[in-house]
């Protein structure tokens, strides 16, 4: 189903994989970052909790 | 961070939904344009990349004033999330550039000013990052990344005027704007203002999510601190 | 001021002080590129103004590397900060004693290259007036960047990454000048608007430098 | 001489890299006093004093003095390795606006006359240190901020910094002093920093500013 | 050994490393020197070749600049020289690592840049084999002129100096190769000379850079 | 334990910058004896040291070492500011064929433990020092040169830092330390090296450069 591109078929499509393929890393980088933070920020609170808990 | 939080999954639908529509749109439910056959497509990511790369840096010069003069570090934090987004948009908009200008110009690159200026630009923003990265103490990056950004935004406008001072180019100019010449046709700008609409929303909510984990970056930094401190 | 001027100045000839190698490494780069663009005099005399005016620019960014490294690694520049010397008025002073070290020796080395090149000879003139107007504009930038990078190891290489950029203006405007010199047409648009560059840099950049210097003490 | 004291410090809080190191701090020096700055290695004392000297902003309290007051000898000398002894008294000199004659009469005070025009990259490790002192004698300040002065000094040259502080003193001056070892100055009161060690947040220290600060 | 590359790799990957730096700087001159020239594409694409060479030179060159110098200033090289290591080991083990640090980054970015410079495609092979071939030689030879510098405050430009006439032959023969390259001709004779500078560099000069360092040491 | 020297000095001379400073030295070390040198500062013991390393040759007489023999911890303490404090060691530990567990307990050993992975960038002066120091214990050699070692360290560390060489010494090593301090250590002589200062030449010293002005 994909509308024929006539000559320039190839840019297109290039333009469009490389476009959507940098946003793709973007977020993907954006996602993980966020998600590796997150993970290490919860137990260093969760850590120190406990020492406050037990001191 | 709540309000960002509630406003984030929004954004993010929004975001995704505009894309989505517009690209499709673009891509498939478009006719040719009958000088410049289908790549008349690429303009959909083109444009929208190039208008955002703008901003974006617009967008850090605001928020790295808010910093230098108000010191509310999350606007700092928020300059520092926008960089690599600005980056990539810019990146992209190059890209698509190269593969508008082959069939177009017969070259990948050509030294036109707008496009010179981009490349200019595209330098800003590494340089910009490899500072903020350069530099360990948070309070210090922010500053000296916000003067950066002031000076920087000067120079990037001389450099713009140098430019277009040094050779005059055969992009064309804002045609969304009300040129006189060649206006695109409703057909073609529909879904590119979709598009325009879903780029700015995906800046915005990556924005949010960077710069929520910076904030929490940060505070994670200064825990770890203190526990050595012990 | 005049202290601090004429201390920058003797450490600057002193031995390893790296006077006049910002000179050199000027004349081996315009050495260099004829070996690789390949010896047609036609090419390189259209190329000689570039050329020319970014070998300048790299001569002026590699000496200026380390203008207030070296100051932060001994500690004189924790002691400036605290002496009853405005800090604004210390770089621009060191970016005096940089231009005074590098761009004034360029200045004057530029026209044997700009033979060695093939540039034309009207353009010789504007060689020199370009790059007398221009290099002091290198030497504040140069100086921004040096500031900014003071508290890094290694601040080098990142510093010509933020100043290059910011190079950009300056060197078209001087690769112009030459360039309409070399073809015989007017200059006056880019000679205004180089001076303009310089004056404006001189006179605000400084300012700048200063805060990124009394951030990276803190 | 007049007893105002020459530098006030009230409930100051120094941090270093985002972590409060000392709180509470509250002194104060008079002309004439030296104050001796004690404590383990790493418990701030070189923070306090660039805090005291301006280069770094306290995150709590407030220091009282004058503009120009005082004169801060690091851990590093700022010294030109290329210049020669004399060069470099004569630069610091020329910068707090006194002449050569003061930067010589310096220098033999540190008895260094013999490495005058040796440079300073040429000099061992307790020359440089004693020209980085004979700096002091230059900047004509009344409040002297001392950061381990004596390091890499020999017992002489220790008994010679002494005297000399203690001329500095007799001058209506004051001094600052972080050090490990005993100058015998009898004009000197001790500050031990331990007590003042920042306590964590949860127990009501002071904050690193934005850093934890937020939820 | 091992230990050491992983060291010093660790370092330029580190903040204010100046790990990529070098690359920005690559990339950034080839921009400057448009703007400098001109934007005519003819006029580019005769000087790609050399540009690029010349270019990649100049990012190995800053990037070595302190390439012993750090070592030096902290003391560690003394250390180094007393440890159960030989030194010439030490140097070669130093040179590898800029070069994985510099040299290699640089020849998988130059087809991007030979891009805008108007590279005619057919180069672009040549391009990329002519750097993987000639930038090891690069870091080697940087290595030896840092080590003649090591004990000198601010060596970097004494050090360009004396290693930018020796960078020369390799400069020729790898440019020489993407000409050819360009213009479709056989690349086989500057591709062994390159070859075999670069061997006979990596063979021979760690032990001429050993001695250097010993002496300056004492 | 056996009582081979480790370290003979013979007719000793040596020259900084080609002034001669020292001459006529003999002495040895034998295992589990510690040796300080003593001497007004510019005297020559770094010089002494550093051709004891092997690191500058001397003017005169011979040195009698094992190869691989010697640890010579300079001024300066060869850290990397941007490694972590154990990155450091660990580097310094496999550089001298030893795994990274000797880094590690090394570590322990100048308790700096809580800084294990903060930047050497970070430290402060005296934690800085004791990191330099805790290279000694992952070299595994027998004689260490130790140049000022106690700089800027408090009085506690100074007390560890003289533990750690009584410890090596019982463990068959030896030392050699330039030091202004006294470090406690009864295992050691000192050597004071006042009488050794080179004679100019006309009293038959031994001949150096001309610039015998300011030596
Ligand atoms: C790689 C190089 C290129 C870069 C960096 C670049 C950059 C830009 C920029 C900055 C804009 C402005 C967007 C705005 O005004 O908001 C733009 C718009 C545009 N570009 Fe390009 N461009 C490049 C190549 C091309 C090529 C080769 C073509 C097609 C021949 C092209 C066609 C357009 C069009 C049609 C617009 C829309 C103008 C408007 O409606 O505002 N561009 N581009
Ligand atoms: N490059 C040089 N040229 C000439 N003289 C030098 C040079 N380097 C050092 N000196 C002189 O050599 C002498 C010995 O220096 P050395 O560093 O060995 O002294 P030291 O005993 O270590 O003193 P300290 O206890 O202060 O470290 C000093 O007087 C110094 O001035
Ligand atoms: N950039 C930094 N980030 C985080 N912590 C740091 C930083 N710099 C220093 N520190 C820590 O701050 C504390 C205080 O350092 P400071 O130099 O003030 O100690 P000091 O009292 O001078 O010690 P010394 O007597 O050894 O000089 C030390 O524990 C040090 O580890
Ligand atoms: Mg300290
Ligand atoms: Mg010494």
């Amino acid at each position: 189903m994909l509308p024929d591109l006539g000559r320039y078929s190839s840019e297109v499509t290039a333009s469009y994989i490389v476009s959507l393929g940098l946003l793709a890393l973007l977020i993907a980088l954006t996602l993980w970052r966020g998600a590796r933070v997150r993970r290490a920020l919860e137990e260093m609170e969760a850590r120190r909790r406990k020492e406050t808990g037990h001191g | 961070m709540q309000t960002s939080a509630r406003l984030l999954p929004w954004t993010v639908g929004l975001a995704a939904a505009g894309l989505v529509v517009g690209l499709v749109w673009g891509f498939f439910f478009t006719p040719d344009d009958f000088r410049q056959g289908s790549t008349v497509k690429i303009i959909y990511l083109h444009v929208p990349a190039a208008m955002m790369a703008i901003n974006a840096w617009v967008m850090m010069l605001v928020t790295s004033l808010v910093w230098l003069i108000r010191r509310h570090h999350v606007s700092a934090l928020a300059a520092r999330a926008a960089a690599p987004i600005g980056l990539t948009f810019t990146l992209i908009a190059l890209a698509t550039g190269a593969f508008w200008g082959q069939p177009m110009w017969g070259t990948w690159w050509a030294w036109d000013p707008r496009l010179t200026s981009f490349l200019i630009l595209c330098l800003f923003y590494l340089g910009y990052i490899a500072l903020w990265e350069a530099v360990d103490d948070p309070d210090t990056a922010a500053d000296l990344t916000g003067v950066l950004c002031l000076v920087g935004s000067v120079f990037a406008i001389l450099s713009r005027y140098a430019v277009h001072f040094w050779n005059q180019g055969l992009h064309q100019g804002a045609s969304l704007s009300v040129a006189p010449g060649e206006r695109m046709s409703i057909v073609y700008r529909m879904p590119l203002y979709v598009t325009m609409a879903g780029f700015v929303l995906l800046f915005v909510a990556l924005v949010l999510i960077r710069t929520r984990t910076e904030i929490r970056a940060r505070r994670l930094k200064a825990l770890e601190a203190r526990e050595r401190m012990g | 001021m005049i202290a601090l001027l004429l201390r920058d100045l003797r450490i600057a000839v002193r031995a390893g002080g790296g006077f006049g190698l910002g000179l050199a490494f000027f004349l081996i780069v315009c050495v260099l590129v004829p070996l690789g663009v390949g010896p047609e005099s036609a090419t390189l005399a259209a190329i000689a103004p570039g050329v020319l005016w970014v070998a300048a620019l790299l001569a002026c960014l590699l000496s200026l590397d380390r203008i207030f490294a070296l100051d932060h690694e001994d500690g004189s520049l924790d002691l400036l900060a605290t002496a009853p010397v405005p800090l604004e008025g210390v770089v621009a002073v060191k970016a005096l004693a940089h231009w005074a070290v590098t761009g004034l020796p360029l200045t004057f080395a530029a026209p044997v290259l700009g033979v060695l090149l093939h540039l034309p000879a009207p353009a010789q003139g504007w060689l020199v007036v370009s790059l007398a107007l221009g290099t002091p504009a290198l030497s504040v930038i140069g100086a921004f960047g040096a500031a900014l990078t003071v508290g890094l190891k290694r601040g080098g290489l990142l510093m010509s990454l933020l100043v290059l950029p910011l190079y950009v203006p300056t060197l078209i405007f001087g690769a112009e000048i030459v360039k309409r010199g070399a073809e015989g047409l007017s200059t006056a648009t880019p000679l205004a608007l180089l001076a303009g560059i310089t004056a404006g840099v001189a006179a605000l950049l400084p300012f700048a430098s200063a805060a990124a210097i009394r951030i990276n003490l803190r | 001489m007049n007893t105002r004291p020459l530098l006030v410090a009230e409930g100051l809080a120094v941090a270093r890299g985002g972590v409060p190191l000392l709180e509470g701090l509250s002194f104060s020096v008079v002309p004439g006093r030296a104050l001796v700055l004690r404590g383990p290695n790493g418990c701030g004392k070189t923070t306090l004093l660039r805090s005291l000297a301006g280069l770094q902003p306290p995150i709590a309290g407030t220091v009282g003095l004058a503009p120009e007051g005082a004169a801060y000898a690091a851990h590093a000398d700022g010294l030109k390795p290329t210049l020669s002894a004399i060069e470099n008294l004569r630069f610091w000199a020329a910068v707090h606006g006194l002449g050569p004659a003061a930067a010589d009469a310096a220098l033999d005070r540190m008895n260094l006359a013999p490495f005058r025009d040796r440079r300073a990259f040429n000099l061992s490790a307790g020359q440089k240190r004693r020209l980085g002192l004979a700096r002091l004698l230059v900047t004509g300040r009344p409040v002297w901020m001392l950061d381990e002065p004596t390091v890499s000094l020999d017992i002489a040259s220790v008994a010679l910094f002494a005297d000399v502080v203690r001329v500095h003193l007799a001058g209506g001056g004051a001094a600052l002093i972080a050090t490990h070892i005993d100058l015998g100055l009898d004009e000197a009161e001790t500050l031990d920093l331990g007590p003042y060690k920042a306590r964590p947040p949860e127990t009501g220290g002071t904050t690193g500013a934005f850093d934890e600060a937020f939820a």
